[in-house]
C-alpha cells in the first residue's frame, strides 16, 4: 500500500521532470530557465534537510487544517442538508464564500485574524473543506428510504440519526473524499504560507520564485509528494479500519 | 523588562533588511530597553495596517503605500528613510547596448506589473522621455521571470540587490551577462522602503518611538560599515538559508550603496524632495485624488 | 376501530388507468384482517393512503380508533452498524424487553441476532424487520408482504403467535396466500380486478388461530369465495 | 429559484459588509484599512462598468474551464475507478498533481503553455476538477449490485454500460457537484488571472492589492458573487432538466 | 444435464455453525425443478455455490451440460433511464423478439410496459425480470424466490407457460409455496435443518402442465413427502 504509492509517485514525478528536461534540451534552454540534471542534484543536495522539515511543518498544519475543514464540511452539509430556506441559505452562503479565491480574501482574513497559526489553518481549511462539503451535502441529502421509514414511521427520527444511517450507507464515498481531500489540505497550506509567508515549504517556494530558482521548486514539489503519499496511505488505512471496525464486510462468503 | 515591540517588515529578510536584523541581534533594541520581534513581510502584508489594527508598533511600508494611505486618512507618519536610491529597477541582457538615454527606450518591451511601483515609475520614464505607449511594448508581469528569459522582454523590473545579484549571477554562469536600468540616473527619485508608525504612538509614546528610531538607525550603520562585513553577513545568513555567502556578499555590498550613497552618509535621512516628487508623480498619476502634503508625514526628531 | 374509504379515485400522473376509481369499503377492527387481491392491484397504493403518505384525488379515508398507525414492508432495512440484536435493544420499549425476546425465540431468528442485517437470508430479513414494529406502540398495524420470504410453516406460527400476543390491534396483512390469509384472518378486504364493480369485496376468514386442515370444507368454501371475489 | 439566490447572496454580502464596517467604526479604522460606506458607493460608481465587463469575461473563462474539468474528471474517474493497478495509478498521479498548490506550479506551467487564454483555462480546470474527481470516482468504484447482476451474469456489460448505470444511481450527487463546482471554476479562474493573465476581474484583483485598495476588492467580490449566482442558478435548473429528462420522478403519488 | 454436489462444506466467517456441512446430492435435468427448506436454511447460498460466486470451503460442486448459467433473484432492478418495454427491447435477441412479446402478454406486464421500473409494483418488478432472463441463451436458470410477490393465481400461470416454452432448460425454482412445487416440478431438493442427516433430500414432484387439485390424494402424499422431508 505504502510502498505502491510512494512508487507510483515516483513515476509520475520522473515523467514531470523527463517532460521538461525533454522540453530543454529540444528547445536548447538554458539552466536558468530549467536546471539540468546536475543541477537539481546540486540543489537537492543543498536544501533537502531544510525543506523536509519545512515540509514536515507544513503537513502538521495541512493534517489540522484537514480535521478543522472535516468538521466544517459537517456541520455545514448537515444543516445545509434540509430543504428549508434556511437550509438554502447556509448552502449559498457556503458556496459563495468558495466564489472568492483565498488570494482577493486573504487581506480580509488578515484584517479578522491577524498573521500566525490561526491564519495559515485558516486558509488551508477553507481551501480544503469545499469538495468535503459537496459530497456531504449530496449524501446528506440524499434519504435512505428502506431504511429511514421505520424511524420515521415510529417517530424515533432525529436529525442525529438520518445523519448517521446517510453517513454509513455512503461510507466509501465519503472516505474516499476525506483520504482524497488531504491533498488539497495540502496545497491549502501552501497558498497561505506563500501569501502568509512565514514558514513552511510554501514560505520556502516564495522565496525560490523570488530568486527564480526552479531547481529548488523541483525539489519542493518532489518532497510534498512524498510526504503526501505516505499521509495518504495512512488516510486509507485508517479508511480501512474504519469500515471494518463497522464490520463493513459485504455480503457474500469470506475466504 | 524590556519592553516588548512588534516590528513588521515589507518583504522578506535578507540583505535588504540587513540593518533591521543587525539591530536585533547585536542588542542595539536590547540596549534601548527594548523587545523587538522582527516578522518578515510578504506580498499580501500591509504593515501600515496593521500599526492601525494594533497588530505591530512599527513597519516597513513602500512610498506609495504612505501617501494613499495618508491620501484615505490614515494617521501614519514616516520616521525613517533607509533606501535613499530605490532599488526596484530594470534588468537586461548585456548584449545590448547600455541605455545611457531614455531615448534609447523606444521600441523596446518592457515588463511592468499592473498596479505596481514599477507601473508608476516606468510610466514617468516614459513621459519623462517623451514616449507614449505606442513607442514601446508593455508586457505584464508576473511571477516568474520566463519572459525575460525566453527573450519576450528587453527589459524586466527586479528589486536591485536581493533578486537583481541571483539572478544576474545565475545569467552569467551560462554566459548572458546583464546590466541594470535605474530611473533614478535618469532624475526619477520615487521613494522606497521606509520605517512607519502610528500618529497614536508618537502622541502617546515619543520616548519609545525615539528610542526605536535611534536603535534602528544604529543598527544599519553598523550593519553597513565596511569592518562589520563579516559580522553582518553572518547575521544575514542565519534568516537567509538561500543565498550562497558569496551572493550575500555581493548583495550586501550593493544595499550599502542604495542606502548609503556616501560612507559618512547618516542612515534613515528623509529625502524631502524625494517625497514631494514622489507625491507629484502619484498625482499625476491620478493614483491619489488629492494633494496629501506628504512632507508633513514625515517625522521630525524633537517635534512634541 | 373502522377503516373506512369513500369514493376514493386516484390515478398516477402519466398511467393509462386510475390505480382506484369509486373506491368503497368499510373495515371493522380490531383483529387480524387481510388485503388481498392480483398483484399490481392496488394493495400498496392503498396502504400509502392509509397511512397519508399518498392523497387521494377525490373520496375520503376515515381511520377511527386507529390513531398510531404504522406501515411496514418487505424490503426494509435495518442500518449496518451494529447487530440485529442490538438494534432491536434500541428500539424496544424498556417494558418490552422480555416480548421482543419471546417473539425473537417464537420467530426463529435467536440464533442470527449476533449478525450484521446485511448478512441474513431473506426470510430472516423479514422477520426481524417485523419484530421491530410489533414492539413498538400501535393501534394498526399494516404488514405490506412482510413475510412474503420467509416459509409458510414459519410463517403460520409467526402469524398465530401474533394473533394470540395482540388481540387488541387491528392489523392488515398483505399476502398472496390464499390458504393462509383464509384460514387466520377475520375478515378479507379483496382488491379486484380494475373492470370489475364493486373495486372491494369484504369476505369474512376463517379467524382461526391454530393450523387447520386446508381441506376442511369451511376452508374450501373460504377460499373459493376469495378467489371468485378477485 | 434566480431570485432567491441572489437575494440570499445579497444577504451573505451585507452580513460580511456589516462585519467589516462594525469592526471599522469599533477600531476606528481609517478609509485605508477598511472602507467607509460612502467611500465604497464612490469607488462602485467609478469602477462597476469596467469591473462588470472583466467579471463576464472571467465567467466565460469559467464555464470553459468547467466543462474541461468535467470532461477531465469523468475520463479520469472512469480509468481511476478501476481497481486494476493501472486504475490506481491513475489515480495516484491525479491525486498528486492537486497537492502542489497551482502557485508551485504556474511557472513551469507558463514555460510550458506560454501565457494567455490557454494557461487561464487550464489553472481554472484544474482548481475546478478535483471535487468533480473526488466524486466521480466515488461513485464509479461503487457497484450497484441489483442492477448490475444482469448485465454481468448475461456477458453484457461493457464499461459505458457501467458508468452509465452508476451514474443514473448517483445522478443526484453528481449534479449536486457539478452545480457546486462552478464556484470553484471561477475561484480557479481568478487565481489563473491573478498570477498570469492580463485580463478579467483576478487581474484587476491583483491591481487593487497592489493598490491597497479594498473598496475595489468588495466590488469585484460583489460582482462575482451576483454573476455567480446567476449561473448558478442556471446550472440547477438545467440539473432539474436532465433529472426530468432522465423521468427521475420518484415512487409516490404525483399531486 | 445435471447438478451434485459432493461433500460440501461452507461455514460463513463468524457464524457459529456452517451452513452446509457434507452436503451431498444429485439432481438430472433437464426440467423445472425446485430448490425448497425453511427460511435461512442455505437456498440462496446453495444458489450461489452453483454459479461460482462462492467457493465451498471443501468439497465439489460438478454441473454438467449446462455451459450456460443464469442466476436472478427477486431483489434485482432494471436502470431507471428508460421504460420497462425499453429495456425489455434492448436486451432480448432480434430473434427472441416475438418470444418477448408473448411472455409480456402471459405474464401480464404489458399494460406496464411504458412504465419505468420504479413505479411498479412488487409483483410486476418479480415479473418484468424474471422475463430479461428467459428471453437470454441459458441451460440453467435458478429462480431464486423470482416470484414471491406475486399472486398465485399469475404465479401458476407463470410456471405453466415456463414449463411450455422451455422443456429442454434445466431450472431450479426456489420457493416457499408447496402446493406450488409439489405440483409443478419434476424433482424437489429439499434442503433440511441444520442437524438432520442427509442434508439434502430429492422427493420428486407431480410435474404437472396444468392447475391440478391441490386436494386430489397424489398432491396431498407429495405435499407430504416434502413437508415431512423438511
Ligand atoms: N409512483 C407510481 N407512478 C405510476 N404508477 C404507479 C406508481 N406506483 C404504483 N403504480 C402503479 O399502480 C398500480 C398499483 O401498484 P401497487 O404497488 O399498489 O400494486 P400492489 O397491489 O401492491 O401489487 P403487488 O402485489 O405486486 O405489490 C401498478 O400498476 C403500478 O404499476
Ligand atoms: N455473507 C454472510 N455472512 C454470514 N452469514 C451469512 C451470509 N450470507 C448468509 N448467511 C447466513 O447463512 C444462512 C443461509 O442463508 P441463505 O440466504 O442461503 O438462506 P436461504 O435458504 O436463502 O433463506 P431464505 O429463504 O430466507 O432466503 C443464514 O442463516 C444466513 O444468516
Ligand atoms: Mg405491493
Ligand atoms: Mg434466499
Amino acid at each position: 500500500m505504502l510502498t505502491r504509492r510512494i512508487y507510483q509517485f515516483l513515476i509520475v514525478y520522473a515523467a514531470g521532470l523527463a517532460l521538461l528536461l525533454g522540453l530543454k534540451y529540444l528547445a536548447g534552454l538554458s539552466d536558468y530557465v530549467i536546471p539540468g540534471p546536475s543541477l537539481v542534484w546540486q540543489t537537492f543536495h543543498d536544501v533537502w534537510g531544510r525543506y523536509a522539515a519545512d515540509t514536515l511543518d507544513t503537513l502538521t498544519v495541512a493534517v489540522l487544517g484537514q480535521v478543522a475543514s472535516i468538521c466544517l464540511a459537517t456541520a455545514i452539509g448537515i444543516v445545509g442538508r434540509q430543504t428549508t430556506w434556511f437550509g438554502n441559505f447556509v448552502k449559498v452562503a457556503a458556496y459563495n464564500v468558495q466564489a472568492y479565491p483565498i488570494v482577493a480574501l486573504a487581506p480580509i482574513i488578515f484584517i479578522l485574524l491577524g498573521d500566525g497559526f490561526i491564519t495559515r489553518l485558516a486558509i488551508a481549511a477553507m481551501i480544503c473543506y469545499f469538495p468535503l462539503l459537496l459530497v456531504v451535502l449530496g449524501v446528506m441529502s440524499e434519504p435512505v428510504e428502506e431504511i429511514e421509514h421505520f424511524y420515521r414511521m415510529t417517530g424515533r427520527m432525529r436529525w442525529q440519526l438520518e445523519v448517521k444511517i446517510r453517513a454509513f450507507e455512503n461510507l466509501h464515498k465519503l472516505t474516499t473524499v476525506v483520504a482524497g481531500s488531504a491533498t488539497l489540505a495540502m496545497a491549502g497550506t501552501i497558498v497561505a504560507e506563500f501569501i502568509a509567508a512565514n514558514a513552511g515549504i510554501g514560505y520556502s517556494i516564495r522565496i525560490a520564485l523570488y530568486q527564480s530558482d526552479l531547481g529548488k521548486i523541483l525539489i519542493a514539489l518532489f518532497l510534498i509528494g512524498i510526504s503526501l503519499s505516505v499521509y495518504q496511505a495512512l488516510l486509507e488505512w485508517a479508511g480501512t479500519l474504519v469500515h471494518r471496525r463497522w464490520e463493513m464486510v459485504e455480503g457474500g462468503a469470506v475466504p | 523588562g524590556a519592553e516588548p515591540v512588534v516590528y513588521r517588515l515589507k518583504w522578506l529578510q535578507n540583505s535588504s533588511t540587513v540593518g533591521d536584523l543587525y539591530a536585533d541581534v547585536h542588542g542595539f533594541f536590547a540596549a534601548r530597553g527594548l523587545s523587538v520581534v522582527v516578522k518578515p513581510g510578504g506580498p499580501e502584508r500591509d504593515a501600515i495596517k496593521e500599526l492601525e489594527l494594533g497588530h505591530s508598533h512599527f513597519g516597513v511600508a513602500s512610498a506609495d503605500q504612505v501617501i494613499r494611505a495618508a491620501a484615505k486618512g490614515a494617521p501614519v507618519v514616516v520616521i525613517a528613510q533607509i533606501f535613499q536610491v530605490n532599488p526596484l529597477q530594470w534588468i537586461y541582457r548585456s548584449n545590448r547596448p547600455p541605455i545611457d538615454a531614455l531615448a534609447q527606450l523606444k521600441g523596446l518591451t518592457i515588463g511592468i506589473t499592473y498596479g505596481g511601483n514599477d507601473e508608476t515609475i516606468m510610466r514617468t520614464v516614459l513621459a519623462k522621455a517623451g514616449l507614449d505607449e505606442s513607442d514601446i511594448t508593455l508586457l505584464s508581469v508576473r511571477y516568474d521571470f520566463t519572459p525575460f528569459y525566453r527573450g519576450r522582454a528587453d527589459l524586466w523590473p527586479i528589486y536591485r540587490n536581493s533578486q537583481g545579484i541571483v539572478i544576474a549571477n545565475r545569467m552569467a554562469q551560462s554566459g548572458e551577462p546583464v546590466r541594470f536600468f535605474n530611473p533614478a540616473d535618469f532624475g526619477v527619485h520615487f521613494v522606497a522602503n521606509s520605517v512607519v508608525v502610528h500618529q497614536r504612538l508618537i502622541d502617546t509614546r515619543p520616548d519609545l518611538v525615539h528610542r526605536f528610531r535611534q536603535a534602528l538607525l544604529q543598527g544599519w550603520q553598523a550593519a553597513l560599515d565596511e569592518k562589520n562585513e563579516a559580522r553582518a553577513l553572518e547575521t544575514i545568513a542565519r534568516f537567509d538559508a538561500d543565498t550562497p555567502p558569496d551572493l550575500m556578499a555581493r548583495q550586501l555590498q550593493v544595499t550599502r550603496k542604495l542606502v548609503r550613497p556616501t560612507p559618512d552618509f547618516a542612515v534613515g535621512r528623509l529625502d524631502v524632495e524625494a517625497w514631494r516628487q514622489t507625491e507629484e508623480i502619484m498625482r499625476a498619476r491620478g493614483l491619489i485624488p488629492r494633494a496629501v502634503d506628504v512632507v508633513s508625514r514625515l517625522y521630525r526628531p524633537g517635534a512634541p | 376501530m373502522q377503516i373506512s374509504c369513500d369514493d376514493i379515485t386516484l390515478a398516477f400522473a402519466g398511467a393509462e388507468t386510475p390505480v382506484f376509481a369509486d373506491l368503497n369499503f368499510v373495515l371493522k377492527g380490531p383483529g387480524f384482517h387481510a388485503l388481498f387481491g392480483p398483484s399490481g392491484v392496488g394493495k400498496t397504493t392503498l396502504a400509502h393512503l392509509l397511512i397519508d403518505q399518498v392523497r387521494p384525488d377525490t373520496g375520503r379515508v376515515r381511520i377511527d380508533g386507529c390513531p398510531r398507525r404504522l406501515y411496514s414492508y418487505n424490503l426494509e432495512r435495518l442500518p449496518g452498524w451494529s447487530s440485529v440484536g442490538r438494534h432491536l435493544e434500541r428500539i424496544t420499549p424498556p417494558t418490552r424487553r422480555a416480548r421482543c425476546a419471546e417473539l425473537a425465540v417464537e420467530f426463529g431468528i435467536e440464533a442470527v441476532l449476533g449478525q450484521r442485517f446485511a448478512r441474513l437470508s431473506l426470510g430472516q430479513k423479514n422477520r426481524v424487520n417485523l419484530i421491530r414494529y410489533l414492539v413498538q406502540d400501535f393501534d394498526l398495524l399494516i404488514m405490506d408482504e412482510s413475510l412474503a420470504n420467509v416459509d409458510e410453516r414459519t410463517r403460520e406460527q409467526i402469524i398465530a403467535k401474533i394473533k394470540v400476543l395482540f388481540p387488541d390491534r387491528f392489523f392488515l396483512y398483505i399476502s398472496h396466500n390464499v390458504i393462509e390469509v383464509a384460514r387466520f384472518c377475520r375478515q378479507v378486504l379483496v382488491l379486484r380486478g380494475a373492470h370489475r364493480r364493486p373495486r372491494a369485496l369484504t369476505v369474512p376468514g376463517l379467524d382461526g388461530e391454530t393450523n387447520g386442515d386446508s381441506a376442511s370444507p369451511a376452508m374450501a368454501q373460504t377460499m373459493l369465495t376469495i378467489m371468485n371475489a378477485v
